[in-house]
Formats: structure tokens, sequence, C-alpha cells
């Protein structure tokens, strides 16, 4: 199924996303582009690159909160916070982020324990992902096999033309959801001649790109080695690169009290950050900038390559592009790899 | 800009071949030319990697104190990175006598994230640096480039309630990153007060109040110590302007206390040292 | 901790008429580990106490507030209490409703609101507090009078007298202060110098008391019990070991400097000392005026000296003194009427300050005791202005408390040394000392002219022809609403006592207060006038405010025994809310070792921490303040504590 | 859906303090909820995340037995937020607990072999469970001999004090209690635990040691397990992590590519040498 509707009509549609379920769509803020909840069609925008932050929040928000307590004399009471979301719609998703939900997936919900807050949100959620028209000297999600066209893990599959914005149902979800909303035309030949063509385009672009093959092994080959010192060097420390990735999926869980009331909550946490794994005694085990940068490329190149065979990695850019000081995981890991 | 270049690496060269420094902090190539990175050459061989191009915005004494007291570091400072230098001396966190200090006489540095010249609306903007050993090039001759806190007019002008809305909007966006806190030479606390479960000064989830309970207490810690060189708001993903604040806590300081930050080694830290003649304004 | 009784005090009606105790009480029994809340009229008294302590027994408390006055009324009591109840002392918090509820707010709804806040407050921190034990310090049994006037001079022969060893610390050459230059003390106008030298050869022949002339404290570090203080010595230019007083230097000195004694109205020599009964008798160079230094030759002081104890290239030399207490007797300065130019002193020679004038009585003053003008000639008419730059709101609002008598004993004397006619120009009379009134009533019937009207000008412009040649006082009667000119060939000016000029510094090196008016500020008015707010630092004599002999005398007497408090002791308790440093959140900034008053803070280059001797710190709390990381800990004032209480407050 | 961050009410029915300190107790809990009870099934070596509204969670291991039902024990260090919360409770305050959670000691492979328990200290707690689990009538016959070395610093510092007595009095089981200094009341042996491993010399012909301690004692105990033969396969400790989920997804806890909370707590020294060097 492949629809179509104006680009002057898009507040329209917009207005017609949100009847359908909760929207979490891209809005122009002062640094950039952001994913939010919309409550106002008007503020969605499709001019963008890519978003400053990735769109994990919509299953996996920087705070959620799980438990609400209030704090009496003799007992507390206690509310769950319900895990019976709305049904969500995620619009305007690039490609690379798309896959990166999929990454994410295999450890909320496959290694064993599942965790229902990234589920249930998961499972209400029908993806509309949209097609790149450019690539960002940053990107690399070649590397992964992406493409900046690519409609794999996608419900509804966006492309932006000249006048229209074309919509294709790639799931039976997807499919439920563009059938439903009356302001989408249908789309004519022509136009699914430029989906396909746009498609096909996607696929030529060129991002940087990277040979995977025994970085996984080789990393942690060479876990000892002085070149993590090296490359940490220039490494600030801060967060940055961690909160815009949309596969770190790091927390932390703390209970925020205020006046005897208040909420048992996930928060985003970072490895970069020196309390991460400092422990009550005092000891930590990563107390060296360049342990913990270690700590995040091999997480996401090596250990998770193990745990669950693929690279915790998309390609998205966005920790290069937002790094105070330029360092580049593709060629931190390029590096790591040619001087084993 | 290419003459500050090569002067730069053979300074560099020559303080490591000599010995007189075992590590060079100055600015590297990255990924691609308007993304030059922060770089510490330990050898000769190292040398040639030094680029200085006007992307070169960072301030490198924020790498100081990562060296045990006593290394021999030579590196390479514009006009606020001196400054910052002469503040780390005055709380002995380095020592005079073991940095040779590099001057670049250059200000019309570019934000590379915003493609915008560097002025003194966002940080100091002193032509020259204020201390240095070897200046790589001729001194910048003084042009009227005004105040660093011409740019706090607006925010002054401002209704205490319309300037409140302002700022509020402006720490509701902060994702507790703290790059800030980490792109700043002057925040070497470690553990910061803000990373602490013992107590936790503020909650770790992103609100308003928590923000400004991060932001607050570190515009205090910086008080009468920054030297505004604008790396906090550069750092920022989300492009609060930090600086604004700084500039402010800055301007009232020196309005108290009549000494402005890193100008001479013979100053003392305004807030932790008492003199007769200072302002009792603080206490109203 | 969990079991916390709350006892809320009435204070009588002090607090009860403003704050509703029976709200306040329901409420705090409410509160979070709240298991017994109490009211209660008097907590402080022998009920009260027992009611709280058989609280503590009986509900097994393990966390006590009293809301009552403030913590420096009652919290050593309260400790004790608790303590008595074998609670930890440091388990228990005081609210102040009184002062900060009851005193400060008429409405009734908001004091208890109030009231209820700071309770709910010291709830959160009763609950995070920790039992803490207190620590004993050995006590440096000698002790530091700090000024050689009357006040110092008794103080330390109070505390030599018990044995103990006294350093006396004057600046100038000489001990004997003010007093010295007296020359009858009212009312019993016995001669001050024959009740003042004895005194001090006292302290010259006391082996208890180490002398120190020409001498200044220039630091201060340590804490009561072990004060380090470190004394300058002055260089005088004479080895006083080797001097043996023999004064002939004094004779033959050819340099000229004015007479400080004699408030210079007269001149001294070069080598000199400051009057003929100086203690010690053994002279000083005055470094201006010694030809020697000004032009390089001279030195006849040296070839007189058999001693050889002239030494020109004397320096000022340090010495650090360690003591358990110190006494703080520096005195007053005389207020500078210069700048007053309506009473013409400066400007008119026939214009005299009341030190002058004593030096013009007494037989060793310039005149050798014959009361007569710069010109040589006797006054035939002479007014004594009161209050000049006391009780004046724009120059001491406070009144000098002396000038009253002591310009009852200058009529006195005016009358019994010349012919003259005598004014007084005064507000009020105060003389409320014992033996005061009838001094004045005696002086009503010595034909001394008493002028109620404060003094608006002196001038030289005459009008007629009887006051050609004299001074005029204008002053207006106001007894009899007349306006007067008083034509007086003498003017004496009764001006204000004052702190010291450099009061305010010597309070820094004392790390003492002062008071608006620079005098040193003493711990509590009433109940503890003799204190310092640092403890082992007690005040005596016109330093904390004007007084006059017998008072000064008494207040000296009363401080070398607060002084025997201390160094009486061998051993004393030290407050156990001290502070730490917890060496994995040390960020190394040393902002501590740069604010700390008391040295306790170092910092360990090595490991990048500071380390607080705990022995020095007073659990003052800067430190912690000032610690960006928060890994300075004050104990008892804990983080935790502290964001607790505050929770406490905002919550209400 | 089931909530694994869900903590379970379970009230302290029973607070015993272990040592003249104070600082350590043993608190008994006991499920709100049967159903809860039927589901909480562990194992000896396993932890639970120990949880007050308002204080957080603390992951601590489990020192009851599964073969003492009714009730899970803990014994709790005072040292964070959640632990001096703790300590502060009274009997019959609810409090919550998320598990059992980790693996465990590895019961099917200590089975039909010699046991050799070794503690230090206050890490004696999963240790006691795995001692209890083996005393217990049912199964003690399925393992060798057990041979217990356990010391503290002082006398009043050895925690579970009257089960160490009752298993003296025992014949299947081998005690040497143990204080690195001993008081007026002490009668019983002094002396380093590496030491006294060595003095009590086990065999290592089928045995396995579990050792669990602090440090500096598992650091000079080991080459005292070496020498007796010990293979590093046949050395099982326990890891200490800063954990917060328990479950394996909050990152936190990662050692290479293993998870302490949930592939962890237990590793044999074989196992151990595999891991990056991160703890």
């Amino acid at each position: 199924m492949l629809k179509k509707i104006g680009l002057e009509k898009l507040n329209e549609f917009v207005s017609a996303l949100i009847e359908k379920g909760t929207l979490f769509a891209p809005v122009k803020g002062d640094a950039g582009v952001d994913f939010q909840e919309i409550k106002n069609a008007g503020d969605v925008t499709l001019d963008f690159y890519n978003t400053l932050q990735s769109p994990k929040c919509v299953f996996f928000p920087q705070t959620d909160d799980m438990v609400r307590y209030r704090l009496k004399k003799e007992t507390t009471d206690i509310e769950e916070i319900s895990l019976d979301f709305e049904p969500r719609i995620a619009f305007g998703i690039r490609p690379c982020d798309v896959k990166s939900f999929e990454i994410m997936d295999k450890l909320f919900t496959r290694g064993g324990i599942v965790d229902p807050y990234w589920e249930s949100r998961r499972k209400n959620t029908t993806i509309m992902g949209y097609a790149f028209d450019a690539v960002d000297p940053a990107d690399f999600y070649g590397a992964f096999g992406i493409h900046a066209a690519d409609t794999t893990g996608s419900d509804v599959f966006m492309v932006k033309g000249e006048k229209n914005l074309l919509l294709k149902a790639i799931t039976e979800k997807g499919e439920k959801l563009l059938s439903s909303v009356d302001t989408l035309e249908d789309a004519l030949e022509e136009d699914r001649k430029y989906f396909e063509e746009r498609l096909k385009k996607g696929a030529e672009l060129e991002t940087r790109t990277l040979s995977l093959e025994g970085v996984a092994g080789k990393l942690r080959d060479m876990f000892g080695s002085p070149y993590w010192e090296k490359v940490a060097a220039p490494c600030l420390n801060c967060g940055v690169c961690t909160f815009v990735c949309p596969t770190c999926h790091c927390f932390d869980i703390q209970d925020e009290t205020l006046f005897g009331e208040g909420t048992r909550r996930k928060i985003w946490d970072s490895c970069m950050f020196t309390d991460f794994t400092l422990e009550a005694s005092g000891h930590n085990p990563r107390t060296q900038k360049s342990q913990r940068l270690r700590q995040r490329v091999n997480h996401k190149f090596s250990y998770y390559v193990t745990n669950f065979e693929v690279t915790s990695c998309v390609g998205c850019g966005r920790c290069t592009r937002s790094c105070p000081v330029n360092i580049d995981i593709l060629t931190v890991v390029e590096e790591a790899v040619e001087s084993v | 800009m290419k003459d500050i270049e090569n002067r730069l690496k053979q300074e560099a060269k020559r303080l490591l071949e000599s010995g007189e420094a075992e590590v060079v902090l100055a600015y590297g190539r990255g990924y691609d030319e308007k993304h030059p990175m922060p770089y510490a050459a330990k050898a000769v061989s190292d040398v040639d990697n030094i680029v200085f191009d006007e992307y070169c915005t960072f301030n490198m004494t924020r790498y100081l104190t990562e060296y045990p007291l006593g290394t021999k570091i030579a590196i390479a400072v514009k006009s606020c990175d001196s400054r910052t230098l002469i503040v780390l001396m005055q709380e002995e966190k380095v020592k005079r006598e073991d940095i040779v200090i590099l001057g670049i006489p250059y200000r019309d540095m570019i934000d590379s994230k915003t493609g915008k010249a560097i002025d003194n609306s966002t940080a100091c903007n002193l032509p020259n640096p204020v201390l240095y050993d070897i200046l790589l090039g001729d001194e910048v001759t003084e042009r009227d480039d005004g105040s660093p806190y011409d740019v706090l007019k607006e925010l002054e002008e401002m209704e205490l309630d319309v300037r409140w809305e302002f700022w509020s909007k402006e720490f509701s966006k902060c994702i507790r990153c703290y790059a800030c806190r980490k792109a700043c030479p002057m925040c070497y606390c470690d553990p910061c007060f803000i990373d602490q479960s013992q107590p936790r000064w503020a909650d770790k989830s992103p609100s308003l109040e928590s923000n400004l309970m991060f932001h607050l207490t570190r515009f205090y810690h910086l008080a009468g110590r920054c030297i505004d060189c604008g790396e906090c708001s550069r750092a920022c993903p989300v492009d609060i302007p930090l600086h604004l604040f700084h500039k402010k806590v800055s301007k009232e300081c020196e309005e108290m206390f009549d000494q402005v930050s890193g100008m001479s080694l013979d100053d003392k830290q305004v807030m932790v040292d008492f003199k007769m003649e200072d302002s009792d304004e603080i206490l109203l | 901790m969990s079991r916390i009784g709350v006892f809320v005090c009435h204070c009588g009606m002090n607090i009860a008429k403003t704050v509703r105790i029976d709200d306040v009480v329901e409420f705090a029994g409410e509160l979070p580990g709240v298991v017994v809340a109490e009211g209660y009229k008097f907590m402080c008294s022998t009920p009260g106490q027992e009611l709280i302590q058989e609280k503590i027994k009986e509900c097994n408390l393990d966390g006590v507030i009293v809301a009552a006055c403030s913590p420096l009324m009652h919290e050593k009591t309260f400790r004790k209490v608790a303590e008595g109840a074998g609670l930890n002392q440091y388990l228990l918090t005081i609210v102040n409703i009184r002062e900060q509820c009851s005193w400060v707010i008429e409405d009734e709804d908001e004091a208890t609101s109030k009231a209820k806040a700071l309770i709910n407050g010291a709830v959160y921190r009763t609950h995070l507090l920790a039992p803490l034990e207190s620590r004993f310090i050995d006590v440096n049994p000698e002790a530091m009078v700090v000024g050689g006037g009357i006040a110092g001079i008794q103080a330390a022969l109070e505390l030599a007298a018990t044995g103990k060893k006294v350093y006396l610390v004057e600046k100038s050459p000489t001990i004997g202060g003010h007093m010295a230059q007296f020359d009858k003390t009212f009312p019993t106008l016995d001669c001050s110098a024959c009740i003042l030298t004895p005194k001090m050869d006292a302290v010259l022949q006391n082996p208890n008391i180490d002398l120190m002339t020409s001498c200044e404290v220039t630091e201060v570090k340590g804490f009561v019990g072990n004060f380090d203080v470190t004394v300058k010595q002055k260089a005088r230019y004479v080895d006083h070991d080797k001097c043996n007083g023999c004064l002939s230097c004094m004779e033959k000195c050819p340099g000229r400097g004015l007479s400080e004694f004699d408030e210079g109205l007269d001149k001294r020599k070069s080598i000199y000392i400051p009057f003929p009964q100086a203690v010690p008798q053994k002279p000083v160079i005055d470094r201006e005026t010694c030809i020697y230094f000004k032009k390089g030759k001279c030195r006849v002081c040296e070839q007189v000296c058999e001693q050889d104890a002239i030494d020109f290239e004397q320096e000022d030399t340090y010495r650090d003194i360690t003591v358990g207490a110190i006494i703080a007797a520096t005195g007053y300065g005389l207020m500078d009427t210069t700048p007053l130019v309506q009473y013409g002193y400066g400007k008119y020679p026939g214009v005299y300050n009341a030190l002058e004038v004593e030096r013009l009585f007494n037989s060793t003053g310039p005149t050798e005791g014959k009361v007569v003008m710069k010109d040589g000639k006797e006054p035939e008419s002479i007014a004594i202005l009161h209050c000049i730059g006391s009780r004046d709101t724009n120059y001491h609002e406070y009144c000098s408390r002396v000038c009253c008598m002591y310009a009852l004993k200058f009529a006195h004397l005016f009358k019994e040394k010349t012919s003259a006619d005598v004014y007084q120009l005064y507000i009020d009379m105060r003389c409320f000392g014992k033996g005061y009134e009838e001094f004045y009533n005696r002086l009503l019937e010595e034909n001394v002219k008493f002028v109620r009207g404060k003094a608006a000008r002196v001038t030289d412009v005459t009008v007629s022809p009887d006051e050609e040649g004299k001074l005029i006082v204008e002053v207006e009667d106001t007894l009899s609403s007349q306006f007067m000119r008083l034509p007086v060939d003498m003017v004496v000016l009764s001006p204000a006592m004052e702190a010291q000029a450099d009061a305010g510094e010597v309070a820094r090196t004392f790390n003492i207060g002062v008071d608006k008016d620079n005098f040193f500020r003493e711990k509590h008015p009433k109940l503890d006038p003799l204190s310092t707010t640092t403890d082992g630092v007690f005040l005596a004599g016109a330093c904390q405010g004007p007084k006059d002999i017998p008072d000064t005398v008494a207040q000296a007497i009363g401080a070398a025994a607060e002084a025997l408090t201390i160094v009486g002791k061998e051993q004393l308790e030290l407050e156990a809310a001290t502070v730490y440093v917890d060496p994995y959140v040390c960020c190394g900034c040393q902002n501590c070792v740069r604010v700390c008053t008391y040295s306790a803070p170092s910092f360990d280059v090595e490991k990048n921490v500071s380390e607080i001797n705990e022995a020095l710190c007073k659990g003052c709390g800067l430190c912690a303040a000032s610690c960006p990381t928060g890994a300075i800990i004050a104990r008892h004032f804990t983080n935790d504590q502290f964001i607790g209480e505050m929770e406490g407050l905002m919550e209400f | 859906m089931h909530n694994p961050y869900r903590p379970i009410p379970v009230e302290i029915t029973k607070i015993v303090t272990e040592v003249d300190t104070n600082d350590i107790k043993t608190f008994r809990l006991s499920f709100v909820n049967k159903e809860d009870e039927k589901n909480f099934k562990y194992i000896p070596g396993q932890f639970a995340e120990l949880s007050i509204f308002g204080k957080g969670e603390s992951p601590i291991g489990i020192a009851s037995s599964p073969t003492q039902p009714g009730y899970i024990e803990f014994t709790v260090q005072k040292a964070g937020v959640l632990t001096s919360a703790l300590h502060d409770l009274e009997e019959g305050t609810q409090i919550g607990i998320r598990g059992p959670l980790g693996n465990s000691w590895p019961i099917d492979y200590l089975e039909g072999k010699n046991i050799v328990i070794v503690g230090g200290g206050f890490a004696f707690t999963t240790l006691r469970s795995l001692v209890n689990y083996m005393l217990y009538e049912d199964n003690r016959s399925r393992f060798g001999n057990i041979t217990v070395v356990y010391g503290a610093r002082t006398p009043g510092l050895l925690i579970y004090k009257n089960e160490l007595a009752a298993w003296e009095e025992r014949d299947d089981i081998d005690m040497y209690v143990t204080v690195d200094k001993g008081d007026e009341t002490w009668a019983g042996r002094e002396g380093f635990v590496p030491t006294v491993c060595k003095e009590v010399g086990p065999s290592s012909e089928n045995a396995v040691t579990v050792i669990c301690g602090p440090p500096i004692m598992i650091r000079f105990t080991l080459p005292v397990f070496f020498d007796l033969g010990f293979s590093k396969e046949n050395i099982i400790t326990s890891l200490e992590m800063k954990m917060k989920c328990g479950i394996g997804k909050c990152g936190r806890c990662n050692v290479g590519e293993k998870y302490i909370c949930k592939d962890g707590p237990v590793f044999s020294l074989a196992e151990l040498d595999k891991l990056t060097p991160e703890y």
C-alpha cells in the first residue's frame, strides 16, 4: 500500500495521527531537531537531516517512572505506573535509527528476563521510517548494511518528494495505520516510481564505512593495549555521546523523594561518568577515562556482539557530531583494529 | 595561521627534543578539516600531527590537571586559555615552573558546530595571551570590540520575571550530560558534587529544579574563577547559553571585589580570600 | 533513628502568648518517627528537665527535640539532661521558637506555623543525627595579657598571684597606659601615680610575669588552651639585657622629639624613657628623631654607655609563645577633635583636650604642675565642654561615662590651683558611681558655674570690648532658655573615648568581634561580659567600651578569673562537632586551607587531599561551606543533616 | 506482564545484631503473600535486591538456605543509604525484595566432592547458606567431607556465633573458627585465615574450595590452595560489583561480556581468568 499527502497538508495528517495514538515526531528546537511527544500538529517538522538526540526516548525515556510512593508515619503508599501504554506512533525515524530498536530489543526483551517498560511500548508502537536524502560526513551506517532509504524495521516508510510525502505500509501494523487515516490519498503510478527510485538511490548513497570482520575479537584481545590511553587523551569524559546514542541503554534506578513523596525511576546513566561503577566501599574498577572510553567502544563493538551477535551501533554519527572534542567512534575502532 | 602552526610544531619539537617538556598540549587532526581535536604530543614523532587553524577552539588547560604535579608540560594557549593558566597557578593545581607557555596571538576562532566566529559575546576574546613564555607570532593589535559584558545588556534589561522565564526555559533543556563541566578547565573536582550519592545534592533525572541545582551550584563554584573561555557553551549539545550566566557572575565579582579573574599571578581567588575592602553586597 | 521525643516549652508566656503550644505539640506528635510530644511551662526548670528524662527512658527515645529558646541559652542544659538519661548529648536538637517565633512575630497563626515548620525541619534532621564523643586536650598553663594599662597590669598581677606564668605585652616602651598620665583620680582625688606605680613595680618584680614592652602581637593561631601567639619585639636599639638604667645616655642625647606621654606639650630626648616612673626604667631610641638615624652621625649615647647596650643594628624580632588563654586589655584612644572645627581645637591655642589638661596639672608634666597656658599666663576663666563627640549621633552615640566626673575633677583642680572662673557646659551630669554624686555636690559648693547646655561653638570673633582677647563659647542654657556667650581664656574639651585606631586589626588578629563603634564585642552584654566569641580570649577595660578606673580594675580581676577557668585546668573538653575530610571526595582545591582561621586543614601533596588536624578544629564549618565537593564533613552539621532540615522546613 | 523491577512485599520478622560493633545485622524476612514465597525459589549463592521506597535498593546475598522454609535471611552491613535505613528498621516493618538473582554456588558440581569452605569476616553470608544447605539431613549424603575455615578480626566480629557453635558440636563437619586477635572471652584459635588453611591443609583430591572474604584475605589464601594442588576450576568465589537492575539490563556490573548480576556473582578462578581484568 502506497499513500501520499501533499506537504502543505502535513499538519492535517499529523493531527489525524495524534488521533490514532501518542505521537512522537521531530520538532525544531534551539539546538536542532528532536523527537517529542506531539500535542500541537504544527510543531512537527520534516526538514532536518537527523535529530540531535536519538529516538530511543520513544521506548526508553531518559526518566522512566516505575513506582510512585508516599511515605507515611507507619506505612508507605505505593502506586505502580501502569504498563498499559496507549498506542504510539513514532514518526520520521531515519533508517539507521529504526535499526537501533531491533538491536535494543535483543537486550531488553531477549536476554532472559524481559524489560516490560521497553517491551510494552515497543509492542504498541507503529514506526514510520523516513528516508534520508543526503549523507552527513559523520555518518557510517553503511558499515552495518543499512542504507539511506532502508525500509527494514519500519511499519510505514516515508519518502519526501518535492510536493508530497509518500508513505508505504511495510507491515500489517503499518497498513492498518495508513488505511485508517482518511486524509491520505492513494499514490499514483508516478509516485510509485518515484518512491522506488528513491529507495534505489538510497541504497546507492555512500556513507563512511568500516569492515566489521573480526572487530569484536580484536577489540577483546587488545583490552590491555596502551592504545586506549592514547585515544582517550582528548576525551572529556562527558556523557554526550552516550545520551545522544540510539543504542546506549545503560540506566540507573533511583528513588527521588521530596517531602515524603517520590518516584522510583529508571534514569539514563552513562558509562562515561566517574560514579557509574563506583561502589559504596569506594572501590571503582574504572577510574581512568581510558577505561571508560574502552568500555563504551568495546561494549558496542565487542561485548554486545558476543552476547547478541550484532554490533550495538548503527552509524548514525550523532556521537561524533555532538562530541565537544570531535572524537569519532569510527576512527577509534578503525585505528584500534589497525593497531593490533 | 599556517605560520602559527609551523612555529607551534617547531617549538614543540624543540621542547620535546631538549626534554624541557614531556608533553606538548596542542591541537591535532580530527576526522575532517573542520573538526580538529585536542592533542597531546609526547614524542618528537608526534609533532607532525600538530595542527592549528581557526577551528582549534579548545582550551587545552582543561587537560593540565590530568597530569601529576611536576610533569613538565608545554601548552598552547590563546588569550582566555592563558587566563585559565593563571587561575590554575593561583590555585596551585599547576606550578609555573613546570609549564612552558606557548602563546597564540590569534583571536578570530570559529565554532565548528555553528560556523560562527567566536567573539566577545561568547568568550573573553582578548587579543593576546596574558601570560606566555614564547609568543608564536606577533602580538595582535588591539581593536575595539567593546566589553565582553556588552552581551549581557539585553539580559540585564529584562524584568525579573522575564529573566526567570528565559533561564527556566534554557535550563529545562539540560539533559545532564555534564559536557559543560567536563569541558570547563576549572571544573577539576573529582568527584563533582553532583555525582555524589551521600548526600545526593540533586535528583539525577533532568528537571528544571535539579538542573538548576546543578548549574547554579556550578556557577557559584566558578564565581571569581571563570575566565570566560566559552567552552561550556560550545560543549553543550542543547545550546544552553551558559557563558551568559558565567559572564554575569564574573561581572558581579569584578564589581564587588575589584578583580578580574586570571589576569595576574599575584591575585588570590576572591571567594576564599578576605580583604577589608570587599563588598558586603553579597550579604544583603 | 526513629524514636524521637519533641518537648515544647511555653517559657511562661514568652512563647505561649503567640505560639499555640497545643497545636504545635499535636502537630509534632504526628510527624514520622515522633513517639512522644509534650508541652511544659518551663522546660528548663527541674520538673521540665525531669519530664524529658522520664520520657527518654520510658519511650526509649533515640532523639530529643526541645523547642524553646535560643540554643545559646539552654543547649548545654538540655545536653546534660539528655546525657543524664543515658542519651548521647549530640542526639539533641534545639528549636528556637522564642527568639525566632514568639518574639519576632506578632500574629499568632504565623508564629505557630513557623514553629511547626522549624520543628518539622528538626525532625528531619534528628533522624539523621549520630552520637558523638567529646575529646580532651592538654591545656597550656600560661596566659597572656595584651595591653599594659591599668587593666592589663591588674589582670597580669591577679594571674601571677595564682602562680601562673603571664606574658604582659605592651606596645609602648613602658607600662602604665593612660592612667599613668592622669594627675588625680576622681572622686577620691588620690594621686594617680601614687596608686599606679606600686602596681607597675609589682609587675616588674613578679617572677611569674614576663614583661614585654615595645611589643605587639602579630599573629594568633591555635585555639583555647593552646594559642600560638607570635609577638613582635620592636627594635629599641638598646639592649635591655645589658642596660642598667643609668640613663646617662638620655642626658647627653642631642636629639629631641615630642613627648607622647605629655601629649605633645613637651619635648623629650631621642633616647628616652617616657616618664620618670616608667617601667622598665630602660630607654629606647626613637628612630624618627634620632640624629644618627636621620643624619648618619652622632652616636653620642653609644659613647657614654658604659654597658655597651646601645645597638643601632638592632632589628625587630619575633617570638612564638604558647598560652592557654589571652586577655585583651588594649584600652582606648581619645577622639581627635580637630575635625570638629566648631570647637577650634588645633586652631586656638587656648583650646585643650582632657588628656593635655591632665598633664598640665601634673608635677612631672610640661609645666611642672602649674596651670599656665601656652603663653605662660594663668587662665582667668575656663570653660569645660562636655560630650565632645560622644552622645552625638554625628560621631559617637554612646556616652563616654568618665567625662562628667573628670570634668568635675578638673574644675576642682582649677579652683585649687588658679583663681579662675570655671564653667561646666554639660548636657546631663552623670555621676552614677560610688561617691560620685557626693563629689558633684561638693563641686556645687566650690563656686563652679554649671551651664546646662551643650556648647555650640568656640570662636575668637568678639562682639564687645569685654570679649576682647578671649575665646567665646556659645551655648544655650537650656534651664533658662538663654543664649549665652561665655568669654574665657581656656577651653577644655572632653572628647569621646574611642576604640583604639587599630582595634579592627587587633580584633582580627585575635579573631574576636567588634561592635559598631569598633570596641571589642563581649560574648553576652549581661551574662558574659568578659568573654568573646573566641573561647579563651577575654576582655578587660576600655577596649570593650568606655569605663572608669574602678570598673576597669574590677573587670581586669574578672577577666583574670575567667582566664583561670582555662589555664587552671589540665585538660579541656573540646567540642566533638569537628570536621573531617572524606578523601575519596576531596578534589584537592585547598579552599579549606585558605579559609581556615585556625590552621586546622593542611594539604597532602602526595595524596592530593586535605587533612584536618582535629585538635585545631573548632567546628566552625567555614571549610565545609567552601568545599566545592562536600568532602569536608562537619560532624553534627553534616550535609545530609542540613539537607534534611531544609527539606523539612520547606515542606511545611 | 511480569515486572522484574517490582519489589515483592516482605515483613521483617526477626532482627539479630551479629557483631559487637552493631553494624552487621541479620534480617529475617517473611513473605506477605504466600504465593510469592512459592515463586521465590533460590539456591545458595544467589542474591536479591532489598528495597525500601525512598531509599532505593541494594543487592544482598541470601544468607539463609532454601532448606529452611518459611523465611529468607539477609545479613547486612551498614554502609550505604539503603543499608543504613534498613538498620534503623524494627521488627514488623514491611520492605520489598526482588529476586532471587544471579547464578548460585554450583551445587551440581559440588555434589560428590569434598568441600572446603573458606570465609572471612562479614563475607560469610552466602557460605552460611551453602553450609546449611549441605548439612540439611536430606542433602548431607550428597557431599563428601565438609571443612569450614572461618575467621574474623576479633571474636566480636564473628557472625552467626550460635550457629558456629552448633556446627562445632556436629561430627559431619570440620570446623576451624579463628580470629586475628582474641580477647579475654576467647578460648578458640588465633591466627589469620590463610595460615589456618595451611595448617588444616585439606587434600585437593576430589575437593572444591569455596572462598569468600575481603580481597586481602583472598589474595593470601589462594596461594595456599594452589600449593595444596587445587586447580583453578576447583576454587570458587563470588564477586562484588556495583549493581542496579540485577537482571543484566542496566549495563553497570558488566565485566567484559559478562554481567555479574546475571552471569555471576559466582565464578571459578578458571572462569575469572577469562574475564577482562576489570573488577
